[in-house]
C-alpha cells in the first residue's frame, strides 16, 4: 500500500525525533519557510565558513513530512559546499517534480521521493530545500 | 419525508460525483464546507442553457435575449423570495461570498469615519476579516473583536456591554467554517439595533444547512456563495436593504449599470443594475436558481434532520476515541455537523493523506482561519463536514482511517 | 484546412444552440459581439467537471482537490501560452473583462496624481470608459480622448503629437464591438513606450477573431471574456506584466489570497494569487481553457479566411441596398465582420424586431458606446456581428429580412 | 403573421405623423423618460386646469412603437381628469404586461396590445406613460 511507503520506517523515526532541531547560537546564514496553504512553517540555520557548511539547525511545525525532510536534509548536508548543497537541491526536487528518474545518488533522501505519489504534499517535502535556498540568498548575518 | 425515508439515506443518489472511485476507494465526500457538490438537475441546467439558450441578457431585442433576460430576472425573483421575500432589488448577483463583502466593505468606506468601530467575530473566515481591516486602515476606524468563551461561542452578553454607539458595523458569520457553530444572529441584530449599527451576515456556511430569512433576522447585508449550496462556482448573492444600495455609490464600472455616458459624465441605472457592471454570470444565476429549486424539493426539515443523525452517529463514534479532540461542540444544539479536530499530535496534514487513502476527503488547514487557530493554539486543524447527502454508513470508514492514524503515529 | 473545407462552412454543427429554431426559423445567431456561442467541447467540459471532479482548488490535501487544483493550474498556463508565452503570474483570472479592467483602474489609483493625463479612444466600450474616469475623478487627472478620423479609424500621427509625458496610461480596445474596427495597438504601443505611459488594451472583442500575442504588442495589460471567445460565462482573464502586478496592493481580499492573518494587519501571497480572493470560478477557468483548445484545433488561419468571406459576401449583398448605411468599414482591411448600421430612418429597433422575425439575432441599441453614437450622431444603431461559424447562405436570408424592413417602413 | 399586427396600420400612421409632437409654450408639468437600455427618449408636457387636461404635447427619438404610443397616449387623454388618465394607464400597462384579459374599452390603445408577443418592446410601448405619470407627480411648473 503506497501509505505505507510514504511513512515508512525511516521517515517516521526523523518526525518523531528530529536531528539538528534547535537554532544555531552562532550562524552566519538564515530564513524562515512557510506554506500559506497548509501553515507549515520552518526556519532554517547555517553556520558556513570557507564555502562548507560547518553546522546547520532547524526549528518549526508542521506536518511529519515536513519536519522529516528538514531534519533529513540537516543531517545529509553538513560539511557540503554551498554548489554541492545547490545541486543536491536541485536534483531532490525535481526527483520529487518531473518525470525523469534520477540518476544520482541521493543517499537516504531517496525515502521521500514516495512523497512523489501524493502531489499534494510535495511542498511539504520541499519546503525546507526552499528555505536553505533562500538563507543563501540572503544577506550574510552574524 | 418521514425519518423512516431519511434513514434510508439515498440522497447521496442525485450527486453524480458521489458515485466515482478515489484510490480505488469509494469516494466519501467531507470536505463540504469548501464546497459542495452539484445534483444532476443543476448540471444539466447549466448545460441545457448553454446548448439551447445561450444569449446576452438585457441588451438585445431578439428572442434568445428576451429567453434569457427573462431567465436571469427569475433567478433573482427565485433568491428574493429564498432570503425571505426581499425585494427583487435587494438581491445583487457577484462572483460569490468574497466578492459580495468587498462590495459593501468599499461601499460603505463613505460611510466611516475615524473612531467609528467595526465589530467582527474572532471565528470568521479571511474574506469577513480583511476587507474589514482594509475599511478600518483606509478610514481610521477601529477593528473590535467580539468576545468568546471557552466553549467558543460567542458572549453575546458581554459584547451587549462593550459595544457603543461607535460602532458602525457589525460583520459575523451565520454559522463557523471552521467550528460548525451558529452564531445568534438574533440576538446580535438586536444588540446592532439597539446602538444603530448595521449588521452583515457572512452566510456562506449557513444556506446549504438551514432556512435563512434575512427579514426576521433584521440582517441590513447578508451575503452567500452559490458554489457551496448546491450550486455552480462563479456566482454569489449579496443581499442589502434598499435604501442602503440606494446610497451607495457603485462598486465596479462598466456595461448594463449606466444610464448616460458622456466623456465628461456618467449617470446610473437603479439598483440591482447599478451593481452588476458588464456580462453577469448568467449561466451561475440560472445554476444557482435551480440550486434553490433543488434545496425546496429536499426541503430543509429533511436536510436538518439527516443532518442530526450524522451529527449524532460522528459523536458517538468519537465519544469511543479518546485520542480525538474535537474544537467546541459542548452545546449541539449550537452545532451543524462541521468538525474540527486533532488526534494526537498527529498533523492534520497527515491525517488528511490517511483519510483520503480510504477514499475519504477531509480538509486540514487553517481553513482561512488563521485568527481562530492563533485562539486555539494550533497550526491547523483537521475538519470534517459532512452535508446531508452524506451515508451515516461512512462514520464507520471514518473510524478505521482514524485508527490508522494512530496506528502509524501512535505506536 | 483549405479554402474548400472552409466554403462547405460546417463549422455550426460544433454548436448546439445554432440547431435550434426561433420564432419557427432556424436561428440564425448574429450577436456574437455580445456573446459567442459554445461548442460542445465547452458545454460538456463543464458538465464533466461537476459531475467527475468538482472540489474547491488549493486548500484540501485530497485527491479531488489535488486533481481540480492541478486542473485550475493547467488552466492558467494555456491562458499564457495562448496569449503569446506570456508567465503564468501574470495571468489573473476574474469574472469577466469589466472586472479586469476594474481591477487595474482600482490599483492604478496610487500610481496617478493630478495633471497626469489617461488617454482612451472615442470608440471605447463604456467598460472601458467609466473605470478611467473615475480614476481621473478620484486623483485629478484628466481623461483624455485620441483623434479619430471621417472614417472612424484612430488618427495615429495626429495622436502622437499630441501625446506628452504627462501620459501614464492609453487605455484602448483592440478590436471595437460597435465598429468591427481593428486599431493600430503596436504603433499605439510604439507612441505608449515612447512617452513612457502603461499600455491597457481591452481583448473583449479580439481573441474571437485573431491570434492574439501581447509579448509582441509589447502591452502592459490585456483584458478578455471567456463568454467571447466561446466559453462560459463568469470568467474573464487579466493579463499583466509581472513586475506591474508585484507592485499593485490587492483588488479584493479574502481567502486563497493572504500569508498571515491577524486581527491587526495581514501579508499577501505572491502573485496570481494576491489578486484572486476567494473561490475562484474554478468551472469557468476550465471552460476557457477548453475553449482555448478548440480555438486551436479550429486554427486562427481558417477563423480568419471564413471570416473574410462572410465579410466580403454581406458588403457585395449592402452594395446592392443604397438605403443601408454601415457605419466606418471604409477600409475592409482594417476590419472584421461587424457592422453597425442604419436602414433610411427606421428605428433599430425595429429592424431588429423585423430581423427577429425571421429567426435572425441582431443587436440595436448603443453597444455600450454611447460616446461613439454621439459623435455619429444617431441614438442607436443596429448591429450583425459574426463569428467564423456563421454560414454564407445566411446572407440571403438577412437580405430578405432587410428588405421586409423597408417593406413595412417605406413604403 | 405577427409581425403584422405589431406594424399595422395606424400604428405606422401614428409613428410616420405623430400628433401633439411639439413642446407646449405654456405647461404645468413636464417629465423626461429614458430607456437606458435602448436610449429612447420622450418630453411629456401637460397643461392642467381644474384637474384636467387642457393641452399636451411630447417630443423625443425612439422606435416605431415608443412614438406611435406617445403619440396615441395624447391624442387620447385630451380632456380627461387625472384620475382618469392615471386608471387608464394602469390598465393598459397592465394590459401589455398581465396576463389577464381587459375588461374596459381602451380605444384606439387596443391597437398597442399586439405588442404583448414582443416582450423586449413592452418599454418601448409603455415609455411614454410611464413618464406621463411621472411628469404627474412631480412639482407643478410653469
Ligand atoms: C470591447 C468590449 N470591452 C469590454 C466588454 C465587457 O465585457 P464583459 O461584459 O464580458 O465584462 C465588452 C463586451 O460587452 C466589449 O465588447
Ligand atoms: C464562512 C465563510 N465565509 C466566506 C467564504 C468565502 O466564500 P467564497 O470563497 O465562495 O467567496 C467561505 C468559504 O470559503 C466561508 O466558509
Amino acid at each position: 500500500m503506497e501509505l505505507e511507503s510514504l511513512y515508512q520506517e525511516v521517515i517516521m523515526d526523523h518526525n518523531k525525533n528530529p536531528r539538528c532541531f534547535h537554532k544555531l547560537s552562532e550562524y552566519t546564514h538564515t530564513a524562515d519557510g512557510f506554506n500559506p496553504l497548509c501553515g507549515d512553517k520552518v526556519q532554517v540555520y547555517l553556520l558556513i565558513k570557507d564555502n562548507k557548511i560547518v553546522d546547520i539547525g532547524f526549528t518549526g511545525v508542521g506536518c511529519a513530512i515536513s519536519q522529516a525532510s528538514a531534519s533529513m536534509m540537516c543531517q545529509i548536508v553538513k560539511n557540503y559546499t554551498i554548489e554541492e548543497i545547490l545541486e543536491l537541491s536541485k536534483i531532490f526536487r525535481e526527483g520529487l517534480t518531473k518525470d525523469i528518474p534520477i540518476d544520482k545518488d541521493i543517499g537516504s533522501l531517496e525515502a521521500l521521493l514516495s512523497v512523489k505519489k501524493f502531489p499534494m504534499r510535495v511542498k511539504c517535502a520541499t519546503l525546507a530545500w526552499h528555505t536553505l535556498e533562500n538563507s543563501l540568498k540572503g544577506e550574510k548575518h552574524g | 419525508m418521514s425519518l423512516i425515508d431519511i434513514e434510508k439515506d439515498t440522497f447521496y443518489h442525485d450527486y453524480p460525483v458521489l458515485q466515482r472511485k478515489v484510490q480505488d476507494k469509494k469516494l466519501i465526500y467531507l470536505d463540504n464546507a469548501a464546497t459542495t457538490q452539484k445534483p444532476y438537475s443543476v448540471i444539466n441546467k447549466i448545460a441545457q442553457f448553454y446548448q439551447m439558450q445561450n444569449s446576452n441578457i438585457h441588451r438585445s431585442a431578439h428572442s434568445l435575449s428576451a429567453e434569457c433576460t427573462l431567465e436571469y430576472d427569475n433567478a433573482r425573483s427565485k433568491v428574493a423570495e429564498f432570503l425571505g421575500g426581499t425585494l427583487f432589488n435587494e438581491i445583487i448577483f457577484t462572483k460569490g461570498c468574497t466578492e459580495a463583502i468587498n462590495l459593501v466593505s468599499f461601499c460603505m468606506e463613505k460611510k466611516i469615519q475615524k473612531d467609528d468601530e467595526i465589530w467582527i467575530s474572532p471565528i470568521e473566515h479571511h474574506a469577513n476579516i480583511l476587507p474589514w481591516q482594509r475599511l478600518c486602515k483606509n478610514t481610521g476606524a477601529k477593528l473590535k473583536i467580539i468576545p468568546m468563551n471557552d466553549q467558543l461561542e460567542l458572549e453575546i452578553s458581554t459584547f451587549e456591554h462593550l459595544i457603543t454607539e461607535r460602532a458602525k458595523l457589525v460583520a459575523v458569520t451565520h454559522i463557523s467554517n471552521a467550528l460548525g457553530v451558529v452564531n445568534p444572529v438574533e440576538s446580535i441584530s438586536r444588540i446592532c439595533k439597539k446602538v444603530g449599527a448595521l449588521l452583515f451576515i457572512d452566510g456562506a456556511q449557513a444556506v446549504s444547512h438551514t432556512k435563512v430569512n434575512v427579514k426576521e433576522i433584521n440582517a441590513d447585508f447578508y451575503a452567500l456563495s452559490g458554489h457551496k449550496m448546491f450550486g455552480p462556482t462563479g456566482i454569489g448573492v449579496l443581499y442589502a436593504k434598499e435604501h442602503l444600495l440606494n446610497e451607495f455609490e457603485p462598486y465596479q464600472l462598466g456595461g448594463g449599470m449606466i444610464e448616460q455616458v458622456t466623456f465628461h459624465e456618467s449617470t446610473f441605472a437603479p439598483i440591482p443594475y447599478k451593481f452588476e457592471a458588464g456580462t453577469p454570470p448568467i449561466a451561475g444565476a440560472l445554476g444557482l436558481a435551480q440550486a434553490i429549486d433543488y434545496i425546496s424539493e429536499t426541503r430543509y426539515d429533511v436536510i436538518l434532520q439527516k443532518e442530526r443523525l450524522l451529527y449524532d452517529a460522528f459523536m458517538e463514534m468519537c465519544s469511543r476515541i479518546k485520542e480525538i479532540k474535537i474544537y467546541g461542540h459542548k452545546n449541539p444544539h449550537h452545532h451543524i455537523p462541521v468538525f474540527s479536530f486533532n488526534i494526537n499530535r498527529i498533523h492534520p496534514h497527515d491525517i488528511s493523506t490517511i483519510f483520503d487513502s480510504y477514499g475519504i476527503a477531509i480538509r486540514s488547514g487553517h481553513h482561512c482561519c488563521q485568527p481562530l487557530m492563533q485562539i486555539l493554539g494550533v497550526p491547523a486543524t483537521a475538519r470534517i463536514s459532512f452535508a446531508y447527502y452524506n451515508s451515516i454508513s461512512d462514520i464507520h470508514i471514518i473510524e478505521e482511517a482514524i485508527k490508522k492514524s494512530m496506528e502509524i503515529f501512535i505506536k
